[in-house]
């Protein structure tokens, strides 16, 4: 009950401030929170990074393991992400198998890896339709804060790119770089009433309508977008988003060198 | 989306394999009220693809802890059975549906005026027969019809389509093999009346501007499915009508 | 509590009429409702068939993979029967793993199929030990009011009956017609007070004591048969429901083409 | 069933691997109130069957949903342990435990006078130690046995036995040799006063004929059952009897 | 509530004794309840063994399968324990997969199996990296009247010791004796306030502070150890439980034969 | 334990292959106060183990019915994430961490004032991010810092650590490959001022002498812990002293 009041205090608060174009924290409205990105934070992992973004804590590992292919792509790489919402991170996250909140969340951040291509999954092909490398992509969100799509994006997509493929301790040779082609860069956006809010804040999510992720590469093109919370857009407000994406993401791509 | 495939999809006259241009729908074909025991049910064919929503609610909410005192919730179940696909789907959710399952669910929980029902849940079957590709449409398709049958009031129905792009063409409503083979795919649900977008998905590859190309040609879809969704409720309504006339007095909870 | 009260009144109102030998719907005791069956009504699945038997609506499509028969029987195929009890059929139906009453419902399907021998297993070895077909009978209940034995045994036998073994696909030489041998029936009666009534609907159900479903084959000859609920038969009760059992086969078989 | 198997289980004199007649019982064995913490037990063995069964309850019933306010639920949970069986069954329920134990539910709630509880729940739990053919009859027998010695009222014990088919000949009660090679299974439950069955499952081939003559040597089966049903109570209640003359004050709980 | 009444009486019962230095059976306070061990309780089992401790009661059974070995000992046969708490045994015990409680009883039974090297593991290799044997000691607790941890490790010992390996079934060879090199014994006590307490009842534990197992060798050496409960141990009374489990664990060893 | 390996990880000056003496800790790091949602948390460093722990409560107790009338119920759960390990782990519970965390749980329990806090839960969480050998002591050792730093009344802080047997010697506070080849591994915990042992176990084998030297080793490392322990929470204080002081007005709830 006392928590549904303070609720209804601070849904009021950022309303009211809203109205004169202000955020609770003083950002834009386009304006992401402090980034701060630590790779090979793991090191039993073949690559990973713990990523702050605010206070949402995120940390991203990338085992690799040797497999068999699908049988519909016997001469590529497998790719799966997993996502795990776990109790430390939040009072309202359980114990428990993921649940749709973390599924819809590992899945697209897949999306964004898989249909921009980023990893040469051809190039982690050992011997087509017998062995292949298999990337496990494993999101543990630590501590939660909001806007956990673009961090675990960031982390995923910046553990990648310090992955080691361990090829000499499978005997399969040397080690080498994980092979990459481009750097997708999610951002997303909220709609609170009429106002768009880019990275936003767990109490800006508890009062939002509908929230929109658009991941975009090197080019600016559209790789994978999800819509999402029980609110709509207009058209405009899709475009708006996606044109702010674009300019946003290739900001957040060059910080990650 | 499998990328730059060499199959060709559309030929030189702008042809798809099925005969359809690059903006026309396939065939659809909507039928409200199905099934007995549902509160509201509805058919959908579109291409190949054959799907039923049933609708069960506002009822009492499970568990009781999901319960909001102020709304119903809706609770959306998209689920494809195990013969649906080509090779055999293990019956249960798997990591897909349940997305789409939740995807559905926020759009259809914008249209229904849930404050009308508190603590009650509204609960949506989705089940996808046949799977042609397009299928989260065509079930979001009839779950809106399926609801308006159950009598539960709503902003409106709620169209849905994919628009998607192959060989390097945006083109409307993918089939399977364009679904397999093609560059992107935008599944997309809009309020014709009010432009509103409540579902929007894309993955694959498309500058900004075949994005924008695919919404408008995807608006005008959303229309025309939209009065396929109307003119199916027209007919029940008219089937029922005669129905209550026809009814012979029987057994006493029918009558109830 | 004003569902229970509609449920006592249709209880009396049942036993009512039944004192005076009829039932609701004025069918006599051991007639079947309205049946009609669609096969190969869904393309993906190797045969399939929706049946409607008054108002219950199931459908059942079979699905033949290549797998590693049973180390005891190496030269068969492998027959496997599901039964889902979908929410969307019923308010009483839950979501999740098969409960008793579907485990049941697919058990007796199986039995009644696998008893009467009806597929001959043999011809679906490809290499014994190695490699054989394998049957995967999934029985979706649509929309339930009643007696789901019978329409689905019903749905599988028809299913099984237009199933082409899908050789060519797997490049095991040229497809087949599933090889079979009988065609079991399944008949099932409840027992109200005294009165015995065949092909039960749901008001029925709810209302019975006891149930028994007989499968017998073109010879009349008993493959399977399943007792439910919890009440008793005696032997003539029993010796009554077999008799008529292999009348009313007899005329199903028929309809089946 | 393993179906028209050449392999003889019958010899020319008519008699079985085992040394029985057709329409002889392997030998049986049942002995009641063999647990501590259970409310009611019994241990049954017959041929190499090793079967024991638990009573607890009348007790609260979980999950409150399943309760009935006119009367106990009957929960019986037939299980094999994981080396009862030659090959290794990993632990937990498989699709036939669970059927089995709904069928021996409601054959056991037809005894029980269930309206003496009103909201309680019945749990009786069947451990097969060593599994030889005809175990959820011997598990059925056990069951009644338990639950009498519980103390709980039914209108009757329930003895069952399988009959079934081999070599062509009707024989009663299987072993598993014959279970295995044999040509069909009937397990059945009748309560001897009355002649009503309450439990009866068949599998297999028969004629009619056969049917009815495997129905009668059941019927005289569960006859001599019963008797050795009740004579493990009668001698359990000798046991009592004595007991409670000679047993010394100690735990207070005990007194209470 | 009634329940809980009971309870409270038999604590300060228990109580009440142990500050006269007496225990509600009578025993010493080092002193273990009656034993007895059936060996070969279950044919179908390779060996078995059912226990009574008092009035509890406890089957092991023990099954070998062939299998591959654990990549990191290719030339080790695979031992896996399992317990089961049915709720046969006990009205506190639930149906469902192992709990807390199943899973700490078989650990630390398998902990004093392995640890104490009971089992030549290398002689249940048939061929290194490819076949070995598995041996699963499937525990059944079935009637619990306290010390599973002592039972429990009794019965699989004890059906280790009776256990033939079936190669000829499996066309190893002849069958063999189980290698065994040592008899493990575990001796369990409790502590209540300041008293400890050997082969606790059931009642006994219910009162209990802190639980400390200790599994001894032949030499009297320790090979595995656990504490548990919501209390804690002095050094002095570890060496105390230490010292006279080393004293027992003879004595037991010695009826095991 | 691997046994009597013959890897060499002593050499005959009494130095570990980490450089450390036989007796001789790893280096330690412990920081309070590291997470923002929980109510506390405490980060552990103990050579390459990375271990963080968050508590959340008092809090009600769910499920219901393990709610104690009398007191909190403290319920620490272990888990090790998938890539702290060199061979992933599969997510979720394993049968070993099932144990540990059960250990876990009960040593907390006697120290917290769980009498404090009727008919609730205070939920400890330990994820181990980088695993090393002494996991479970690095994860005890973080939970008391932890459920401090929450402000939860208890006894003491509670250090722990493992001793093990290497080459035939006792050594302090084992590393990866001491643990995987060595001869024994005795985890403990002990509250220093009162030398009361609060989780212990073991495995592997040793003398009754090499044991009790092994608890001696235990009761000292046990004390350097602590004070590490204390520094951190004294640490920590300052800070939220500090911060109290910079805190500017903002959103109301965090005034509240």
């Amino acid at each position: 009950m006392a928590r549904s009041v303070v609720s209804e205090i601070k849904r009021d608060h950022i309303h009211k401030l809203l109205s004169t174009g202000k955020r609770v924290d003083g950002r834009a409205w386009d304006e992401f929170r402090p980034l701060s990105i630590e790779t090979n934070y793991v090191e039993s992992a073949e690559g990973s990074a713990r990523v702050h973004l605010g206070n949402t804590d995120v940390l991203v590992g990338v085992k690799m393991l040797i497999g068999t292919p699908f049988a519909d792509t016997p001469d590529k790489g497998v790719l799966s992400t997993n996502a795990e919402l776990i109790p430390m991170a939040s009072p309202s996250f359980e114990a428990g198998p993921p649940d749709e909140n973390s599924i819809e969340l590992a899945r697209v951040v897949d999306r964004g890896i898989r249909e921009s291509q980023m990893i040469d999954l051809e190039k982690l092909c050992i011997e087509p339709g017998k062995e292949v490398w298999m990337n496990f992509i494993d999101i543990y969100v630590l501590d939660y804060d909001g806007n956990l799509f673009d961090a675990c994006t960031l982390g995923a997509v910046s553990a990648l790119m310090t992955t080691m493929v361990p090829a000499k301790a499978h005997e399969k040779g040397e080690d080498f770089k994980m092979p990459l082609r481009t750097v997708p860069v999610s951002c997303t956006a909220v709609k609170i009433e009429n106002s768009l809010l880019f990275d936003p804040t767990l109490d800006e999510e508890k009062v939002a309508d509908a929230r929109l992720t658009v991941t975009t590469d090197e080019n600016g093109d559209l790789r994978a977008m999800q819509k999402g919370l029980k609110g709509a857009f207009t058209i405009d407000q899709i475009e708006n988003i996606i044109e702010t994406s674009q300019r946003l993401g290739k900001e957040i791509r060059q910080s990650l060198g | 989306m499998g990328g730059n495939s060499n199959i060709k999809l559309i030929d030189d006259n702008g042809i798809r394999i099925d005969g359809r241009k690059v903006d026309e729908l396939r065939p659809i074909k909507i039928e409200a009220g199905v099934l007995k025991n549902a509160d509201g049910s509805a058919y959908v064919e579109i291409g190949k693809n054959k799907v039923l929503a049933a609708v069960y609610g506002p009822r009492e909410c499970h568990p009781r802890h999901m319960q909001n005192p102020a709304k119903a919730i809706v609770q959306v179940k998209y689920n494809m059975i195990s013969f649906s696909v080509d090779d055999r789907k293990r019956p249960g959710p798997d990591r897909r549906s349940v997305e789409i399952s939740k995807i559905i669910s926020e759009a259809m929980e914008y249209v229904v005026f849930t404050e009308n029902y508190p603590r009650t849940s509204i609960d949506v079957f989705i089940e996808v027969l046949q799977a042609n590709a397009g299928t989260r449409c065509a079930g979001l398709t009839a779950a809106s019809v399926a609801l308006a049958d159950a009598g539960i009031p709503m902003k409106d129905l709620v169209p849905a389509i994919a628009v998607g792009k192959v060989n390097d063409q945006v083109v409307l409503d993918l089939n399977k093999e364009e679904d397999n083979y093609g560059q992107a795919d935008v599944p997309m649900a809009m309020i014709p009346r009010t432009g509103e977008v409540v579902l929007l998905q894309m993955d694959g590859h498309l500058t900004y501007d075949e994005f924008k190309y695919a919404i408008s040609l995807g608006k005008k879809a959303c229309a025309e499915v939209y009065e396929i969704q109307k003119d199916a409720l027209r007919r029940r309504y008219v089937v029922e009508s005669e129905a209550e006339q026809e009814q012979p007095v029987s057994v006493p909870d029918q009558e109830a």
